[in-house]
């Protein structure tokens, strides 16, 4: 056994560190078409003192810690490209506070989506977080840690915007807090301290985030989501701008997709709305579907399809088990509303020509700000072609991305690659040299963020 | 009847206790059968335990030969062969050891003479030798007696006999024994001791096991020590896995390991159903444990009623004081 | 590489607390009783398939004694052996020189690089069965063997000697070993295996076959009667102060050969 | 053995490893499988046993001991094909048992499974003990060998031969004799249901100990079986129809609900105690039998019934099922979930944690000594509780 195994050993305890064939494997994937490569260890931390131990060992040793909490990011950022420890983050799902006064919750960084969510319902049922529409195991700290948006987007912006504050275990090993609670205040504020914003959007490059402070925000007893359909798609960002401006609804998203065939080229709104009355209700159903979105269903431009009550968990699996294929992966982006059309036929033309259905989505962020647009590429897990064309249909998206005048969220080793051949040449000499103060060995999640020169 | 040969045994410097144990019971066997014991002591230098052995034998046949330094199957059996050829005797006794597993089978096929292995009684009614053996677990015991020939060969189980204090003068006679073979059908090439770490309990003789009643991880130390100074390995119950204060590749028992040791000494082991499976068939079991209507006590051969943390350090001095003289 | 493992069928006496003695006073009682392989030879023929897995060749089962004895056949052919062989022969207790001399005769008749035995039996116990038939054959044998690595001609073998010491050698083929329990992980023998091992052919052949007439199978050592030992298991309690019965206890232990 | 001659080769691939199988249905909590609960490692998650068995199938990765552990730490509770939201969920627990099946044709399983299933096909029962002393838990009860009785009481293997389950046996016995219910045993001719030889992937021995079973029951001519264990219940009711075995199979549980409700039973004696109630997965999960133990306990005079968090669909596994109460491959650390159950019944409140599995009461058992709460949590089974009721000693 080799003195880094042993040494892992005495930090967390030999059940959760694995050098194993087995453990190995399932590590070295992500859930997308990203290639796998190998971890040299799989190693499950508990407490931010054990990350700490790990991260001083690593840099020692000079080996890559690659952290991930769900691993459900699909875009290859928990993939250890560089090998060495890819650190399981999930055991770390303590839900350390929930201050009801100033809303917000105090969560270690293995505390999922699910949890959240079932934990306010249970005791706090009047606060509520905005869940993005990812399987329930994601995490909270690595949405935000990619600048994840969830169903209160529209209202309140981003997931990364609702965070009051941060610990984070730095490359070389210090533990540092960021926040009110920096100076020992409690965990209610990220502003006005000077802002060292460096852990957000980096893919982890720059450190482990190991608790976070996140907004919550009122929860109405009466949740539901209307369903609101146009044919043309160049009335899309003309319906979200009005949608937004009613400050009506709660989540606003558009989306088309080929599956099934008779909703194929349709665009498709879906509206959430919350009230505490039916009388409230009633008055926001008003001013939504007669007042905005009256003249579009008594043109037949569009047609009102229900309301449902009760927001039901997201079940975007399912689009990986379509044609029984066990995968997809999609590009997210960040792009002007106005931009939906085109995105929408671009993006349907890119995936005609790899043969795969088409699937895209737009999230309205802040008052129509800019909006989510992603594209989907289900692939079959055991037809390596499906998995090449999906790839090769992700890039090319990733270059539409751009093209259109948007920015890739999340990006890939791809994505990342094209973003920095754009970015102004200062901004990136200042990012290598932010990334060279806080890891100059190196070691953490090294691949992503990457200047070359 | 004619003379009764044991043979004993040595390896790195120290006569085998075993065979002092056979020396005891040949001595009687010959004086009971009024005929002589020779004892037979191979090696490449025979002289210290020449003289050892001649307080049981009236005669010592001392083997030296400088190829004769390591204990080997095929040189004792020739010169076995070649002795019992000469001298005829009666009963050829040895340990049942590692090394009379290799040598006493080929030996009595060479001689045509019967062979009776790990007994665990030797005896002489009117002039017929009988032996007997513990089959099918320990739970039968079966005796044999021998058609009529010349030589009979029977090694003894290791700790059935008695030593008994040698009072003879044993005549020793030095004969050199060139061999020419030089056997390299089959090279020996050296000892090997056990790797450390990674212990696999089913491979000791000797299991010091603790159950719960050790309440805490730290007082695993002090049996630590007990287990050290019986040349044995730790093993535990499985509330003790439970716990975290040994990892479960200590765990004897139905979900456990199954062992086979000659000593199992049972500490605060209440000696569930489960557990019991588990060491059944071990040699010996002592239990040591504060409840004297513990099951444990119903399947152990001894038992002391009482405090382990009382009993176990003065175990441990004493087991230490009777090793060093 | 042709290698030839020997088998016993034994019952399996771990799990009954009372054992009776039949009415012969030569035998146990067996009815209730279950019957397997002896542990011993089950790790003999999952070292036989280990090395038949890395170096080819054939496997056959070889095993002495009554026709109930084709069920253990039926398991070895499971596990993987090629052929299966019984000679028709009802062992009951006699002396192993009987059995070896069988054995020695049905095996001087098959190709053999390798024959491999149990060190010892669950029921006997005597050891001497492997050892003999080495002699009698005539190839070089080690017993209690703990692992070993194969090659063309030659074998490394690692043996087990007291107070945990393994003594190594390196043999010339063909040999014969007998195989202590440890050395492996016996694989498991479904239910499904047993099934397709019902199907393969068991040659059956009688000592006369063998041209061993009943005369040359006199044993030399003979079975005089059984007995259970001595009654009542309640542990011998040791009493008295702990300065006393510690002090006693290490005695014991002394005694028993245990240091 | 290759991918494509596995039966699920066209199915194994579809898991998107999304984690839903590790959450319980309702939600409330994170670790509901329990080898993800117990190890908290990737490989032993639902999803990441469906991609190893498929990447040991293909070859990408070879047998190991280590492998074959994370595929046995399975207990089949059930709880990710009730959670699993996509449309291969049925086939979760056949595609691990058919990759279990494969290292048991292959011989290579864990040795703790080796020895399990070969005292199964020695003695009928996995602790290796003669089948002459199956019979020995009802000495003294009175108890007949089954004769044209109305029903068969089948006990099963723990409930004959471990020292704790036996005393589940005889209350039961006891309080059905109160009830007048005309039942008789097999004794030493009960052999293994098999129900835990199956799902551990032995299937040719499942196959002969059901063909075995169902022609013993016929040539007795018996018709309705009432069973100890749910595990029991689970082979007859739903496996033996397949070997034409069809009997009407009831859980004891469901005959204490009847029998209450055509009041054949006394329980005026009550039973003062807040008491817990864990659903085992093949009872509840496996055959959505939810409501009758809570009609019995709650019927009976003096319970104050406290639910846990995680009830009915939702409840977390003691970690027994699969052979594991034998095997025990998820012991030995407090993160056991029979040690997890243990603490959650505690923390109601509850004084007596009630189960229906005589597997689930091992379980318990061990796990309340390891957390030292002898003295605050008692684990007892319902016919215990009911017998006691009734005013059986």
């Amino acid at each position: 056994m080799d003195s880094i195994h042993q040494a892992l050993i005495e930090i967390v305890g030999e059940e959760q560190v694995s050098n194993r064939p087995e453990e190995l494997y399932i590590y070295s994937f992500d859930l997308g078409t990203t290639e796998p490569h190998r971890p040299d260890y799989a190693v499950a931390p508990r407490t931010t003192e054990e990350i700490q131990g790990i991260v001083k060992l690593a840099n020692k040793e000079k080996i890559p810690v690659v952290p991930l909490g769900g691993g459900l990011s699909l875009a290859g950022l928990a993939v250890p490209f560089k090998g060495g420890i890819a650190l399981d983050l999930k055991r770390m799902d303590s839900i350390i506070e929930v201050n009801e006064e100033a809303r917000y919750a105090v969560v270690e960084c293995g505390v999922s989506q699910g949890q959240l969510t079932t934990y306010l319902e249970r005791y706090y049922p009047h606060l509520t977080h905005s869940e993005p529409g990812a399987p329930p195991q994601a995490t909270i700290a690595g949405n935000v840690a990619i600048h994840g948006q969830g169903d209160l987007a529209h209202p309140y912006g981003f997931n990364s915007d609702m965070v009051n504050g941060l610990e984070v275990v730095l490359p070389t090993g210090e533990i540092c807090k960021f926040g009110s609670c920096s100076i020992g205040a409690s965990w209610f504020t990220q502003h006005p301290l000077p802002d060292l914003g460096l852990f957000l959007g980096w893919s982890g490059a720059t450190g482990i985030i190991t608790k976070v402070s996140l907004r919550l925000f009122p929860c109405k007893s009466i949740r539901g989501t209307g369903l609101f359909v146009v044919e043309n798609e160049e009335l899309v960002p003309e319906v979200m701008y009005k949608l937004s401006h009613t400050q009506m609804a709660e989540d606003i998203v558009a989306f088309s997709q080929a599956i099934p065939p008779f909703a194929s080229g349709l665009q498709h709104f879906s509206i959430n709305m919350a009230a505490d009355s039916e009388k409230e209700l009633e008055f926001k159903q008003e001013i939504i579907w007669d007042d905005t979105l009256g003249e579009y269903i008594r043109s037949g431009a569009g047609g009102f399809l229900g309301f449902v009550r009760g927001l039901q968990r997201p079940q975007v699996s399912k689009t990986s088990d379509w044609r029984k294929g066990g995968g997809f992966e999609y590009v997210g982006s960040i792009m002007p509303v106005k931009k939906y059309p085109e995105c929408y036929r671009r993006g349907r033309e890119i995936s005609e020509r790899h043969d795969i259905p088409y699937t895209v989505l737009g999230r309205c962020i802040g008052a129509a700000h800019s909006m989510m647009f992603s594209w989907t590429y289900a692939f079959n897990r055991a037809d390596p072609e499906t998995v090449k064309q999906a790839r090769e249909a992700l890039h090319e998206t990733d270059d539409l991305v751009l093209e259109l005048g948007g920015t890739i969220w999340k990006p890939g080793l791809y994505g990342q690659k094209l973003a920095m051949e754009r970015l102004d040449p200062n901004t990136l000499k200042l990012m290598k040299k932010v990334k060279q103060l806080l890891d100059p060995n190196g070691i953490m999640n090294p691949g992503n963020w990457e200047v070359s020169q | 009847m004619s003379s009764i040969f044991v043979m004993a045994e040595h390896r790195n410097q120290a006569l085998a206790d075993i065979s002092l144990q056979t020396l005891s019971k040949g001595r009687q066997l010959a004086d009971q059968a009024q005929t002589e014991l020779l004892a037979v002591v191979i090696g490449k230098d025979t002289t210290t335990y020449a003289e050892k052995v001649a307080k049981w034998a009236d005669k010592v046949i001392a083997v030296k030969n400088d190829r004769l330094e390591e204990p080997l199957a095929e040189p004792y059996q020739k010169i076995l062969a070649f002795l019992i050829k000469e001298r005829k005797p009666k009963i050829v006794l040895m340990g049942h050891t590692s090394l009379a597993m290799d040598l006493a089978p080929p030996l009595s096929v060479e001689l045509e003479c019967p062979l009776a292995t790990d007994c665990t009684d030797i005896s002489l009614q009117n002039g017929d030798v009988i032996v007997t053996r513990s089959i099918h677990n320990g739970k039968v015991n079966a005796a044999y007696s021998f058609a009529p020939c010349d030589t009979v060969i029977i090694t003894a189980r290791i700790g059935e006999f008695p030593i008994e204090e040698g009072n003879r003068q044993g005549q020793i006679e030095e004969i050199d024994f060139p061999f020419e073979e030089e056997f390299n059908y089959k090279k020996f090439e050296g000892y090997v001791a056990q790797e450390i770490g990674g212990v696999d309990i089913t491979q000791a003789d000797v299991l010091v096991s603790v159950g719960r009643g050790i309440k805490e991880k730290e007082n695993i130390e002090m049996v630590q020590k007990l287990a050290e100074v019986l040349g044995g390995e730790v093993s535990c119950s499985r509330p003790v896995v439970d716990y975290g204060w040994l990892p479960s590749d200590r765990q004897v028992g139905l979900s456990g390991k199954t062992v086979k040791p000659k000593l199992y000494l049972a500490l605060a082991i209440s000696g569930s159903f489960q557990h019991v499976a588990g060491m059944k068939s071990a040699k010996m079991t002592v239990a040591i444990n504060k409840d004297a209507g513990a099951p444990i006590f119903k399947v152990a051969d001894f038992g002391i009623v009482d405090d382990l943390f009382k009993i176990v350090p003065i175990l441990t001095r004493k087991i230490a004081e009777l090793k060093d003289n | 590489m042709d290698i030839i493992a020997c088998i016993k069928r034994v019952c399996d006496t771990s799990e009954a607390d009372a054992i009776k003695i039949d009415s012969s006073q030569r035998d146990i009682e067996k009815s209730g009783l279950a019957f397997k392989i002896n542990d011993w030879d089950e790790y003999a023929l999952e070292a036989a398939l280990q090395l038949k897995e890395k170096l080819g060749g054939t496997i056959t089962a070889v095993t002495v004694g009554p026709q109930e004895w084709n069920d253990i056949l039926r398991r070895a052919l499971a596990m993987g052996a090629d052929t299966g062989i019984r000679i028709d022969h009802d062992v009951a207790s006699e002396d192993p020189y009987i059995v070896a001399l069988i054995l020695k005769t049905v095996i001087q008749r098959l190709p053999h690089d390798l024959v491999l035995f149990g060190a010892q039996s669950e029921d006997f116990g005597s050891g001497q069965l492997g050892a003999m038939v080495a002699e009698m054959l005539g190839i070089p044998h080690a017993t209690l063997v703990v692992s070993l690595e194969a090659e063309e001609n030659k074998i490394h073998i690692s043996r087990e000697l007291e107070a945990g010491t393994l003594e190594s050698y390196t043999i010339e083929l063909p040999a014969l070993l007998t195989i202590h329990t440890g050395i492996n992980q016996p694989r498991y023998i479904s239910l499904g295996g047993i099934k397709k091992a019902m199907e393969k052919e068991l040659q059956v052949m009688s000592p006369n076959d063998l041209g061993l007439s009943v005369d040359m199978l006199i044993p030399m050592v003979k079975l005089k009667r059984l007995e259970l030992p001595p009654k009542g298991k309640e542990a011998e309690l040791i009493t008295g102060q702990p300065e006393a019965t510690a002090g006693q206890l290490a005695k014991t232990l002394k005694e028993a050969g245990i240091f | 053995m290759t991918l494509a001659d596995y039966k699920y080769a066209d199915t194994i691939h579809r898991c998107f490893r999304c984690g839903y199988c590790k959450f319980p249905v309702n939600w409330m909590d994170v670790n509901n499988c329990p080898a993800y609960a117990r190890f908290r490692m990737e490989t032993y998650s639902c999803g990441g046993r469906l991609w190893l068995t498929r990447a040991w199938l293909s070859g990408e990765i070879d047998w190991s001991d280590h492998l074959a552990e994370i595929l046995y730490s399975c207990t089949a509770c059930k709880n990710c094909e009730v959670k699993c939201p996509l449309r291969f969920n049925v086939d979760i627990l056949n595609m691990i048992i058919a990759a279990k099946s494969e290292m048991v044709e292959a011989g290579r399983i864990p040795s703790s499974v080796k020895k399990f299933l070969e005292n199964i096909q020695r003695q009928g029962n996995p602790y290796g003990h003669p089948r002459v002393k199956r019979g020995e838990w009802m000495e003294g009860t009175g108890i007949e060998p089954y004769q044209g009785h109305d029903f068969l009481y089948y006990v099963g293997c723990v409930g004959s031969y471990d020292t704790r389950a036996q005393e589940v046996a005889r209350a039961l016995g006891k309080v059905m004799q109160k009830a007048g219910v005309s039942f008789g045993v097999l004794g030493n001719d009960e052999n293994c249901d098999g129900n835990e030889v199956n799902k551990l992937g032995e299937e040719t021995l499942f196959e002969m100990l059901a063909e075995e079973n169902v022609a013993q029951f016929k040539k007795l001519g018996i018709q309705k079986v009432v069973t100890l264990s749910p595990h029991s219940y689970n082979a007859m009711k739903n496996d033996y129809p397949m070997f034409n075995g069809d009997f009407n199979v009831m859980h004891y549980i469901q005959l204490l609900d009847g029998l209450l409700g055509d009041d054949r039973l006394d329980i005026s004696g009550g039973y003062n105690a807040t008491v817990t109630y864990h659903d085992p997965c093949f009872l509840g999960r496996w055959n959505n039998e939810y409501e009758a133990p809570r009609n019995v306990l709650k019927a009976i005079p003096g319970i104050q019934l406290i639910e846990m968090e995680r009830n009915r669909d939702s409840t977390l596994c003691c970690g027994g099922g699969g052979g594991n109460f034998y095997i025990d491959l998820l012991g030995g650390s407090e993160r056991s979930p029979a040690r997890i159950r243990v603490r959650e019944a505690h923390a109601t409140g509850a004084g007596i944690l009630a189960v229906a599995c005589p597997n689930c009461l091992t379980m318990f058992e061990d796990a309340v000594k390891a957390e030292g709460l002898e003295e605050e949590l008692a684990v007892r089974d319902v016919s215990e509780i009911v017998a006691e009721a009734c005013g059986i000693k």
